[in-house]
């Protein structure tokens, strides 16, 4: 497959926005700046991203707790996005939902989601919509290493195996469910190999990489349009910081070690995409250098309009039950 | 107007909303075949696209529901026993009922839940529970329970219509019952009730397949000489506050008949309202005739000692009249 | 694997004692005597018998809605089961559970279950109890195909594998859930290749060949034994009889062709092992003659006791709830 | 005894308990690791196979915890979160709950749920609510709410000895309060309401958290002259009707006071029973003050507009003096 210059500088800006944004975000709870408590996907980019790009604006997508980086990569808006995470009105959710629950139904958002595998019987009735009401629209549904052993997730496969349904399941193997291995919580080595028990195809897939994951996503993409059903893509990939922003201060001990975190790290999935479109002389350092420039403004951006945003009333919190 | 059973005016109201909306659907275990037969014949109509065979996965095409409806269907998702919800319970409760909510009202959820509820003999515990009460606390979805075909039919059009998720309980017990219902768009509105009889000596507030039960002990009071009212809320959220307690200001006493286990059930949440907005009104304590907090047990005689019956109904009228 | 005499024609009887017990109950409940519904398993007696076959008396069993013959084969009392399906206070629930919730704690079953893979959790938990108390009994889970859809086969089957639990997954594949083709429910051919999806053995069996069942019982019993861990076992078989007993009456149109039910009962479990055993010589004619006008003598024994026994008082609804 | 936290208190009840008894075990996701606190040093103490990490698969565990406990175990399962409770909900409402009575009493279900539950600031919807309300119409489940340290060990003692399964609910911002607790063997009996303010001219029942609201409510309103009795009910299942109406007797006037969302809230069930059994002894209609019946916000002043707060608790003690 041949991956334009702009799908991949596009890819660059957005893994870019997606680190800064969730840099940002971990320095203001760290600052006590941001009250809640969010997960953030830094070290994880490429998968978001890879996935995203192989979508169309009409695409949907479903997400977790872990959700800025889909959301971002879906296009969704840095200034809304920080607004709902300060509790704004202004926010997503009008700060309804904050980190767990943002959503833009007008990108295809379907929302992250609190509970872990809950979002994929969703992804699945989505991609049932587009089937019935015969559009070639595809759902991306991302999920963890720790959702694929929920009910949810045998369920949803064995739903749009049979249904023959235009979803991409994105399992990120980030290594971990809270702070426990992946490997003592999951019976297989690769998650891709229960594909098989469901009839579909299932490809472990370098989840640091964006272009891979791209191809893996397009190549899932076409044939769900052309109505041959789900994939399963496990994106081997690596949570640099912790589950929770801030758990250093309530959690005693540690559950990895500094070395792997360290061999992590310098796989990080923005500089090796610097590397290969540099080495490959496809855009310039400069081109780069600007895309990040730009990303930082942008986030600098939407946390100035979220501080400026006011709260929201208390007599708002009666609103938005209904459709009335 | 047609002579209808319960089931029928299942079926006509989901043949009429099937035909006047394409973007409805039917899915669940067995609805092609419809083993209780409140589907019956969808499938030739409508075809198996749209009247869809699930696996036996409740989370999950109760999820597919919440996400279909969420990218612009209008799902009607069958549970085929009431509590075979516990299987979907995050799916409904923590999915359907509040992404509305938590993404600031942008999610639309026209969901119509639909379920078989109740003890009609021999089905034991996880087969016949009264399922309504584990529901009501969770804003954001809207329950229902006819009691006969021209609720039925008008409540259920009323539940596929709306944008919000209803779920409609529908006795095992009342399939067979039959009565006059209106032909074509008949709607009932959620959320008023309906007063079934009137009567100036006691309030007796029915549920489900207890209207019947609380209807045939009020025609044989009336031979005492004791005039009950026998009002039907139809839904439990939003409940029809305002005819509960015009009723209550005419005849000063109310007794609730629910299928339901006392603890926790719409008994108790309506007569907690009732005697916080009634207080002035009450000349006797509300009386709550509701299932014993046991499971609902197998042999027959075991059953009805568990489910309020037409002497226990009777009991509790005397009971408030003093 | 050679099996003893002892265990062929235990196995013989049994499958005796399940088919006439259930045939009675068909025809108890088409004649209105028995009120409630039940689900007969005639025509797979082989699976339930052949697992059972392997197992001690130590050993415990989860059973399912279509459970009578799991019971039966575990060596469960005609006559307090006949009693329960009756309502009667003499009844193994003394009335309370009725044919979906008979249990016998003393013989190691844990009860029939009305929750399609209800019972599969809790056969993992049973087996956790065997490996925390240093015992070295197993749990055999019965299951349909229909239950291989369920959340809780994905979420127990993964559980027994990384704590290599001393169970036996048992799917009973009977080609339909209620009136649903197993082919248009569930994703794979074969649900045996699932355990790939939990890095476990998982065989097909023939389902109504009882010594096959019984040699791959007993191998995946000796597996557990050795802290090996799960096997899941698909045994294809099917069921004569309808979904539920007297379901002619209210459904409409059949959802399987009679050539089909004809083919199946052509391989009658029962007959199958009595050619066997009798082209082998190893049992004579008359011997299993008198065991199967004994099994039918049980079952007339156990409808009289039935009969005989007192319904319970209303009064004792309130009994059973608590342990004091 | 000794200042303990409520987390403190909750170690001390499982390690005591583990110490004693070799068939407990807990198991839950990450209790090992134990990211609230309140399973820390478990697994150093008592070892990987009875401090054991789950998967992410609710359903499976907690089935898993009720298997374990017909087989002769008494296992301690903690839903790290109780929204999470919904996804296991049939392994709790439909078998834990049942088994037993189902099978004629043959089963026995020593099983402890723990789980971390209501609005502690900022987690939304889906990790935020009182979930207690969903368990009340299940007969077979005792509910346990304690609102201190002290209660908090002696209730989850008894709890994990008790032989049949109970949920204890563990408010995730009382962690860090702090009291006097008894050492050693400590019990507090299931079922047994604790006065923890004597008062003659109102009694406010409060739950969990609502306690420790309602306790400050009543000192500042002691100020003004006005002797609040405040009660915790402690369990909700079995609920203290005696302690509740003897209070009654004294007062006259109730107001309870739960975080639960109103409809079919704890308060309601509360309610009901005592205006039918007090009515009476009632000079005012009972106050509920609960949840608005909306999910729970995200942002911190939508959540305190939901949650029963101070002013609200205080108005409504005003309401029902007249
Ligand atoms: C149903 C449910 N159970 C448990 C949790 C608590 N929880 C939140 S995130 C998480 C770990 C999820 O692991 P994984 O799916 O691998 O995603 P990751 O956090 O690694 O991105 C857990 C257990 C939850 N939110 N929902
Ligand atoms: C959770 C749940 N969903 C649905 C049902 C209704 N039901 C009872 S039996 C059955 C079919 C089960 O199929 P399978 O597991 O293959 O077992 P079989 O009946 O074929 O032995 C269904 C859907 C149920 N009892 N429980
Ligand atoms: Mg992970
Ligand atoms: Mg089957």
């Amino acid at each position: 497959m041949d991956i334009g210059k702009e799908v991949v500088l596009e890819m660059y800006r957005k893994m870019h926005r997606i680190r800064q944004f969730e840099q940002k975000i971990k320095d203001l709870i760290t600052a006590g700046e941001i009250p809640g408590f969010a997960h953030v996907s830094i070290g994880e980019e490429a998968t978001a991203v890879g996935i995203c790009a192989a979508l169309r604006p009409t695409d949907r997508i479903t997400s977790t707790h872990r959700g800025h980086g889909h959301l971002i990569a879906k296009g969704g808006d840095l200034a809304r996005m920080m607004a709902e995470i300060y509790g704004r009105r202004t926010g997503y959710c009008k700060g309804k939902g904050g980190s767990m629950h943002i959503a833009d139904f007008s990108l295809g958002i379907l929302g992250a989601n609190g509970i872990v595998g809950g979002g994929i019987p969703i992804a699945t009735g989505s991609a049932l919509a587009a089937k019935l009401s015969h559009k070639d629209d595809v759902t991306a549904c991302f999920f963890g290493d720790g959702a694929a052993n929920e009910g949810t997730f045998h369920e949803s496969l064995n739903l749009a195996s049979i249904w023959k349904l235009p979803v991409i399941y994105v399992c990120e193997n980030n290594g971990f469910g809270e702070f426990t291995p992946t490997a003592s919580a999951t019976s297989v080595k690769d998650i891709a190999v229960r594909a098989k028990g469901y009839d579909i195809p299932g490809y472990v897939v370098d989840g640091n990489n964006v272009l891979e994951v791209y191809r893996y996503a397009s190549e899932a993409a076409a044939r769900a349009r052309a109505g041959e059903g789900p994939t399963l893509l496990e994106c081997k990939t690596y949570r640099w910081e912790g589950h929770v922003v801030g758990e250093q201060a309530f959690i005693t001990g540690s559950y990895r070690t500094e070395e792997e975190v360290a061999r992590w790290k310098a796989r990080c999935p923005i500089i090796a995409l610097e590397q290969e479109v540099l080495g490959s002389g496809l855009i310039k350092r400069e081109e780069l250098e600007r895309i990040a420039r730009e990303a930082r403004d942008q986030v600098e951006a939407a946390v100035e309009f979220a501080r400026q945003s006011p709260m929201p009333e208390p007599a708002e919190a009666g609103e938005d039950l209904w459709v009335e | 107007m047609a002579q209808l059973t319960f089931l029928q005016a299942i079926r006509a109201a989901l043949s009429e909303e099937m035909e006047r909306d394409p973007s409805t659907f039917i899915l669940g275990e067995d609805v092609a075949l419809s083993a209780f037969g409140s589907t019956r014949g969808l499938l030739e109509r409508f075809g198996p696209e749209r009247v869809r065979d699930t696996p036996i996965s409740e989370a999950g095409f109760v999820g597919a529901a919440v996400g279909a409806a969420m990218a612009g269907m209008r799902p009607i998702c069958e549970i085929e026993i009431a509590p075979f919800i516990y299987c979907a319970f995050d799916q409904i409760v923590n999915q359907a009922a509040k992404l509305r909510y938590m993404s600031g009202g942008q999610a639309r959820l026209p969901i119509t839940f639909r379920t078989l509820y109740g003890a009609a003999g021999g089905a034991a515990a996880q087969h016949s529970e009264t399922v309504y009460p584990h529901l009501l606390p969770v804003p954001g979805l809207k329950i229902v329970v006819p009691s006969g075909p021209a609720d039925m039919k008008g409540l259920l059009k009323s539940a596929i219509r709306d944008d919000n998720p209803v779920i409609v309980f529908e006795h095992a017990a009342l399939g067979r019952t039959r009565e006059e219902v209106p032909d074509g768009d008949y709607l009932v509105p959620i959320g008023k009730a309906s007063v079934k009889r009137e009567g100036r000596d006691v309030t007796v507030v029915a549920i489900g397949a207890m209207v019947p039960r609380a209807m045939a002990v009020a025609a044989h009071l009336a031979g005492d000489g004791i005039a009950v009212e026998v009002i039907d809320p139809r839904s439990l959220a939003p409940l029809d506050e305002e005819t509960l307690l015009n009723s209550l200001s005419k005849t000063n006493r109310m007794v609730i008949v629910d299928e339901a286990h006392l603890r926790g059930s719409a008994a108790s949440e309506i007569a907690a309202t009732m005697a916080e907005k009634g207080f002035d009104l009450l000349d006797a304590p509300i009386k709550r005739v509701a299932a014993l907090d046991v499971p609902i047990p197998f042999s027959r005689p075991l059953e009805a000692a568990v489910i309020p019956d037409e002497a226990r109904i009777a009991a509790g009228i005397r009971a408030v009249l003093g």
